[in-house]
């Protein structure tokens, strides 16, 4: 993806809202620059400021939504490092770098299937309000294991989201890769280029586009799926990260081309670069 | 009175004594993503590049990173994109900081040090070379080359024969007795010891119960090995009459001047880079603040006050 | 189904995987001044008494202790009333607990070892016995015995000829290759390999500069070392055909189940029970359940799974 | 000092109260138990609650005062530690074990000089109280460094105490060990045994008792000056503990006997058995 040269900084920023979305957690914070600067699919590294060595480092979390000087992250706690984060509360403070990555690529024209997987939502709101705002058709598909992640889809509030859980707690049953293919054909097929049927070409801007953010072996099933249609796929890819700014070569991601940093190089590749 | 944080590694003056560990901050990247302008405004007193090696190296397969307890476990395996990559597209750029570069080298055998030493001799960019016989995320049993004193002696002799530079040897901590591997190395023509690299260690992905990292082990850095890495440089400076340059869990001026005090002529930020970029910014006055409270004016003074 | 906790070292049978480290717990002291009665209600799989020696020991010049970022760095010095009070005044006591015991000996010179087992070899209270080759607190470079592979031969070699009773032999990680050691323990007639112990360190006071131990440097131990330890313990549980005690900052069920997944048998926990004095009482019902959330029923099926 | 083998235990303590007090922090929390347990110059393991590995272990902490149901520590925010401690606010959760070591002899009769130095003035306020309601007549020195620590000698409400200061910010000026030759042969004298003169032989129970707690230097001082006039001396010792219960060794003390753990065989010693 193409990088654009946004200066990040560090910042220390305030937290004015935390509040439990489900299985997540929602953080609010004032970050005037990052909200002014930052895109859909950016991400920022973050930790809770202050001297404590545990955590030790940040982590990298995508930015969820905007909102005027607010900056918006969802949390789903795993281990040490979100643990602590979803530990934040009102009046707390965050050390905050960013934005950082590539983010997606919204230049194109065709419709936008959008499509998450558990946390791999999170930064899809901004996402789909942004290519929404560009005028351009936008599918939602979000795919979660149980309803108490599946809440969080009440977060894309004036858009349109399909939910699928594992267990059928909430929306359609099943994986999110698996109603996709008929998806991606409707969504072709209602293309104004309409030339669904030969299987759109590669860089045809009116084709259907997907963007997706989730597990690994979901962003592989898509992936095959998006080369099965001709569609373009962005995939934003997870690494664990320790400087973000491509210094460490710790976050590589195995590409076609060799080893790429997620962190400065990515999060999102054009899912035809990656070496599933 | 002001206290004055000049000091020198042998020949090579420095401004204070804070540089960077190699591998951990990359002064064209950083400068290229974050808003700072690094070539005019270098925190550092000197730029030490990551490690190259004769030929380019990919590294290890992902997963190279994990946080564990006050550390980090890291496995990248030395990727780069060569000696001759980093000496036409890297030097010229980093000639325009206004710190002395030391450059970092490594080799898969005793000979690469000779040869990667005589690419740079020429290079008046170059102030300082630092022999990395020390990364343990090369060989899989994390076996550096470092962890033998006569093969440490054998690079760093085929090292000083090609330059006449200053020549800074990176130790392990991974061996039974650093200050035979630090006496070889002096034995052998070093100028200057700097200790420690990462020390080896391994997690388990909490879920799988697999090796988390890609290359099953890796080496451990950051506030977790301070204890050992303030160890080896206590008892490497008290050893050689050589200066060292000490590194190792370093996240405070505090901790800056505890391994000036227990035998360092500089100290090396690595880790706490990742956890507060613009830590290096802050702590030259910080250290110096540290040392007027304690009635110490000069880092000779402080230099082995342990 | 409900996962079984039992495992064995060899022919010592435990209920559950997890004992206590040496050293970190007294179960004589802790009775009498903790409300809990800890002989009725013992909550570790064996107990292992703090190291004893031939002679009594008055231990190293305090301050003793110091805690470093996720670490404790202690320099106790094997302090210990000898072997012949333990022997007579605490065996007796200790043979009221409901568990094996596994003595703990260290000596300054191999033939120790062997003087040492002789005295344990027929007293039945006596489960095991542990050659702890690796206290780095005793010689002031921080050198065990344990450091030589040929040193660590011979003192198992004098205790296994005193000794048909299963014999451990605890290990340094201060080495370079510590695969070795456990070997030269093997063929020696080493029953068990329990590692790690502490790993050598320093620490500075922070307002003298001067080091905080009154022995000067000490040995490192707790969460900091987790992934030092949890190395040793897949390397030597790989490389050998003997049960492992593993152990070197453990402090939850999760760190339990990732050393059994390594390759070993037995968990021991020292640090952490100061940080949490129940926490033994605990661990073995939380490792259930994170072994029967994964699907895993017995020790066996988990250890080595990494 | 005799053992009294009062129980001690893991408990999990509501913080219900948090002020500085000067360059110190009062922290009051629930702990029935422990108030109806502990003794002067006992002590317990302290950490805030919770899965955070910074810092690592409990530390030593004083019992300064018991109020029905509450437990009041003082804290100086020196280290990882104490700064720890210092920052925890009304609502947060101490871990506390406790109480442990011997604590005080309170079964004299003599008049008792008490004295502090700095953060050693902590345990005292709950000496001298319980040393009055036991009838004895007591006065109380308490030496600091500068006005913000010596205001901490507000907390020992219903007592008088003399306070000295080293920069003379507060109080008297000069180190608490210099008067206190010349009020040791005031008390002395005024004491109903009256053989002040020929030093009050040890063991005399109508002779003035010292009982100290401060940094080692003026323990020494003190322990001098008591030996000099024949006065018992009870010092509460300083040092870096790890487990509180007697089992690593750690803690030792230097006495005359060998090494002591100040853990389970003090914190409170008789002067003339350490080793200065
Ligand atoms: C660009 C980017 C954006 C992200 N955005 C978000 C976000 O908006 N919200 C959010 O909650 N998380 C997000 N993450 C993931 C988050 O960074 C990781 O979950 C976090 O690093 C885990 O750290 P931890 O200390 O909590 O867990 P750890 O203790 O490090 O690990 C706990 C478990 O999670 C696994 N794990 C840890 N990190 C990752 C990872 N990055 N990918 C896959 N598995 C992992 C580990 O293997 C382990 O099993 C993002 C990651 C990237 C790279
Ligand atoms: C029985 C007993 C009762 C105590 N009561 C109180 C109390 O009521 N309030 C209170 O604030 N403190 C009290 N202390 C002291 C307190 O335990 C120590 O200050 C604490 O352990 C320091 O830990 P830290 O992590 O904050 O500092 P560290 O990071 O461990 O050390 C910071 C600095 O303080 C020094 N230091 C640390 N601990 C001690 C010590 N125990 N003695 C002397 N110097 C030390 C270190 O050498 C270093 O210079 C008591 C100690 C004991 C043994
Ligand atoms: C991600 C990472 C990459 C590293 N790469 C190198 C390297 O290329 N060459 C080298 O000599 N040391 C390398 N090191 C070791 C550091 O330079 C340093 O010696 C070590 O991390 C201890 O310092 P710290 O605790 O401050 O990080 C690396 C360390 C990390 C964490
Ligand atoms: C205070 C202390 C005392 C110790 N004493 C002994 C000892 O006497 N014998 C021994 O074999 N190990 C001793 N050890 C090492 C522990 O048994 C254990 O190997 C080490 O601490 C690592 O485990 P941990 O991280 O769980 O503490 C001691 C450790 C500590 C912290
Ligand atoms: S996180 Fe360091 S290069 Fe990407
Ligand atoms: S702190 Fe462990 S014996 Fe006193």
């Amino acid at each position: 993806m193409e990088d654009q040269h946004i200066p990040a900084s560090l910042f220390d920023c305030p937290v004015v809202e935390s509040r439990p979305v489900g299985a997540y957690r929602l953080i609010s914070f004032v970050a005037r620059e990052v909200a002014a600067l930052a895109r859909p699919g950016q991400f920022l590294m973050v930790r809770a400021a202050g001297q404590s060595l545990d955590p030790l480092l940040p982590r990298p979390i995508g930015v969820h939504e905007l909102e005027s000087d607010l900056v918006k992250i969802l949390i789903e706690p795993v281990g040490r490092g979100t643990i602590s984060l979803a530990g934040l509360r009102v009046g707390d403070r965050l050390s905050v770098l960013g934005p950082l990555g590539n983010g997606f690529d919204l230049t194109g024209e065709g419709p936008a299937l959008v499509v998450g997987g558990g946390i791999g939502a999170a930064p899809l709101a901004f996402l789909v309000r942004a290519l929404a705002q560009r005028g351009r058709e936008v599918r939602c598909l979000l795919g979660f294991k149980t309803r108490g992640q599946a809440v969080a889809a009440e977060l894309f509030r004036n858009q349109k989201v399909d939910v699928y859980t594992e267990d059928a707690s909430m929306g359609e049953m099943g994986l999110v890769s698996e109603p996709l293919t008929g998806i991606l054909a409707e969504m072709q097929a209602g293309g104004p280029a309409n030339a669904i049927s030969t299987a759109g070409a590669v860089g045809d801007l009116r084709a259907a586009e997907i963007f997706a953010c989730g597990p690994d072996a979901m962003l592989a099933a898509i992936s095959g799926i998006a080369s099965d249609h001709g569609a373009n796929a962005q995939v934003s890819m997870a690494a664990h990260m320790a400087c973000g700014v491509g210094a460490c070569q710790g976050c590589v991601i195995r590409t076609v081309d060799g080893y790429r940093r997620a962190c400065s190089e990515g999060p999102v590749f054009a899912a035809g670069e990656i070496a599933w | 009175m002001k206290a004055s944080l000049h000091t020198s590694l042998g020949p090579l003056n420095l401004g204070h004594p804070i540089i960077n560990a190699s591998g951990t901050f990359d002064v064209i990247e950083a400068d290229r993503i974050l808003e700072a302008d690094l070539f005019s405004d270098f925190p550092f007193a000197a730029y030490v590049p990551k490690t190259v090696t004769l030929k380019p190296r990919t590294g290890n397969e992902p997963p190279r990173l994990y946080e564990t307890a006050a550390g980090l476990l890291n496995s990248i395996g030395l990727a780069n994109r060569g000696i001759e990559n980093f000496i036409v597209e890297d030097l010229p750029r980093l000639a325009e900081l206004p710190v002395p570069i030391i450059a970092s080298i490594a080799g898969e055998n005793t000979s690469d040090y000779g040869s990667c030493a005589e690419m740079l001799a020429g290079r008046d960019e170059v102030a300082a070379i630092e022999l990395n016989v020390s990364c343990p995320n090369v060989e899989l049993d994390g076996r550096a080359l470092g962890c033998d004193p006569e093969r440490t002696a054998r690079a760093v002799s085929l090292a000083r024969a090609a330059t006449s530079k200053l020549l800074i040897v990176k130790l392990t901590p991974n061996v039974t007795d650093i200050v035979a591997v630090a006496q070889a190395a002096a034995a052998a023509g070093a100028d200057c010891i700097s200790v420690i690299n990462t020390v080896h260690g391994m997690a388990l992905d909490p879920w799988t119960l697999k090796p988390v990292l890609g290359h099953t082990s890796g080496g451990l850095s950051g506030p977790a090995v301070k204890p050992v890495a303030l160890r080896a440089v206590y008892l490497v400076s008290r050893a050689l009459d050589l200066p060292v340059i000490g590194m190792g869990g370093v996240t405070t001026a505090q901790d800056v001047l505890e391994f000036l005090a227990a035998g360092a002529s500089a100290v090396a930020i690595g880790t706490a880079s990742f956890r507060d970029p613009v830590l290096a910014a802050r702590l030259a006055g910080e250290l110096r603040d540290l040392m007027e409270i304690r009635g110490i004016y000069s880092i000779g003074q402080l230099s082995g006050m342990a």
